[in-house]
């Protein structure tokens, strides 16, 4: 039911929850959130930034954190949309709706949708500043323990992996 | 368009972001070496490679991997046919 | 700098999801929550709902409201709009706009608008059924439970009085 | 259009939901009472008006109060002048 793509054009967010509500009425509550590309980081003015993912393991990832919420919450509508490619400041570079029967569920499942894939999901930010420079970013560690929050509710059997997006690869001896 | 799938007795690796970067390649096809049958064992075989190898994967905290697609860890099995992905911690959203 | 309205006509959430973002790019997260009308309550299907306030107090509240996220979560956007009149299975009922330079901060005080603009601005809802009944809908426990999750962050010292949403007003003896 | 202000001595009583339906009137002014002091007093005169308003009042933990378009307590001041507003809890959103 959920509805998930990656793609380089913008989303129309206004369309998006649209077609999650159109035609019904057993739905009381619509949770969206959108990240966006801010013009700094670390105090260093940005040009633009660029999204690299993995092609196939991504939209796996993302059918699965979808379907992960859905089980959780018992959505009514569903849909992850993350941008790829070459974004500018102020840029959208990912939206997600989660729609429910009460407010509760549809703003739960909303943090949860976008704790997770800023953590399971294949995707990498690559930031170009205006001093010339660029850099990967770094995964947060605050982020891992966002998504964390999540985790203790299914245990350790939850459909994704918590070892995959958040655990580092142990040295080999 | 799919790459085709790595011929027989093969890996596929795949690398990105800045393990991309580093080794200068996006994919590669390896026979599969001896004596490796986990995601540990190829990382140890990856690392005696080269010198960017070396220092590429030797920040093992800093590096994921993924097995025909699915999140990985060390203990997880690898075999010939296996599309095996290494890369950073995810950042998007 | 918040935007706060009491309309009757309905709202274009992408059209207002872009009036907080235009033309910035200290942004990094909006979050959104849009409330429906479903199209049954407690079994009985709903042909229309009425959304009676009191003028002049509810644009108050909500001013207040929006201050008190604002205070809370440093915002750098924040938009309340509820629908007044007739409204009918489907239709929009409220709209909840929050951004922030973080996601959770721009999620968190989504969470937290809603929560109190259900239990601390003078709305009353009214439902008509299609059996030919109507009646006022009756606030939940549940509700103020969600609501005074909030309190305890600034305490008796919110600007909204606690008291004023929740408590009941003691039986004089 | 707001209504112009209540006269000298007066509060302006409104009433909202099924306040308003069951007293049959949305707002009204009334010669401040005597003794009436707080909005615990003023619910306890409103109490002894009419049959129709004790039954309306009676189910106090029901009803909730604004003062001046503020919420109010039942020891919340009252003088002439103010606009004192009767409805049920809220349920916008």
């Amino acid at each position: 039911m959920a509805t998930v793509r990656v793609q380089a054009a913008d989303f129309d967010i206004g369309a998006e929850i649209a077609a999650v509500s159109a035609g019904r009425a057993d739905i009381g509550g619509i949770g969206c959130f959108v990240g966006t590309v801010r013009g700094e980081a670390g105090g260093r003015a940005i040009t633009a930034m660029t999204l690299e993912h993995y092609p196939g393991m991504t939209e796996r990832a993302m059918a699965r954190i979808a379907a992960a919420a859905e089980r959780r919450w018992s959505l009514l509508g569903c849909t992850l949309v993350h941008r790829v490619g070459r974004l500018g400041p102020g840029g959208n570079i990912v939206l997600v709706v989660a729609a429910a029967s009460h407010r509760q569920a549809a703003l739960e499942a909303t943090g949860f949708l976008i704790d997770w894939l800023k953590t399971r999901a294949p995707f990498w930010k690559k930031e170009f500043f205006a001093d010339g420079g660029s850099a990967w970013v770094e995964g947060r560690a605050e982020d891992e323990d966002l998504a964390a929050r999540w985790a203790g509710e299914e245990g350790q059997g939850a459909a994704l992996d918590p070892q995959g997006g958040g655990g580092p690869l142990d040295p080999v001896p | 368009m799919p790459a085709p799938p790595p011929g027989p007795g093969t890996l596929r690796l795949r690398y990105f972001a800045w393990l991309r970067e580093r080794l200068g390649t996006a994919a590669e096809d390896v026979a599969l070496p001896d004596g490796v049958a986990t995601v540990g064992d190829l990382l140890a075989w990856l690392r005696g490679r080269s010198e960017p190898h070396a220092a590429a994967f030797s920040a093992a905290a800093r590096v994921r991997c993924a097995v025909n697609q699915d999140f990985a860890a060390p203990d997880t099995p690898v075999a010939a046919g296996d599309e095996v992905a290494f890369f950073p911690p995810v950042t998007g959203g």
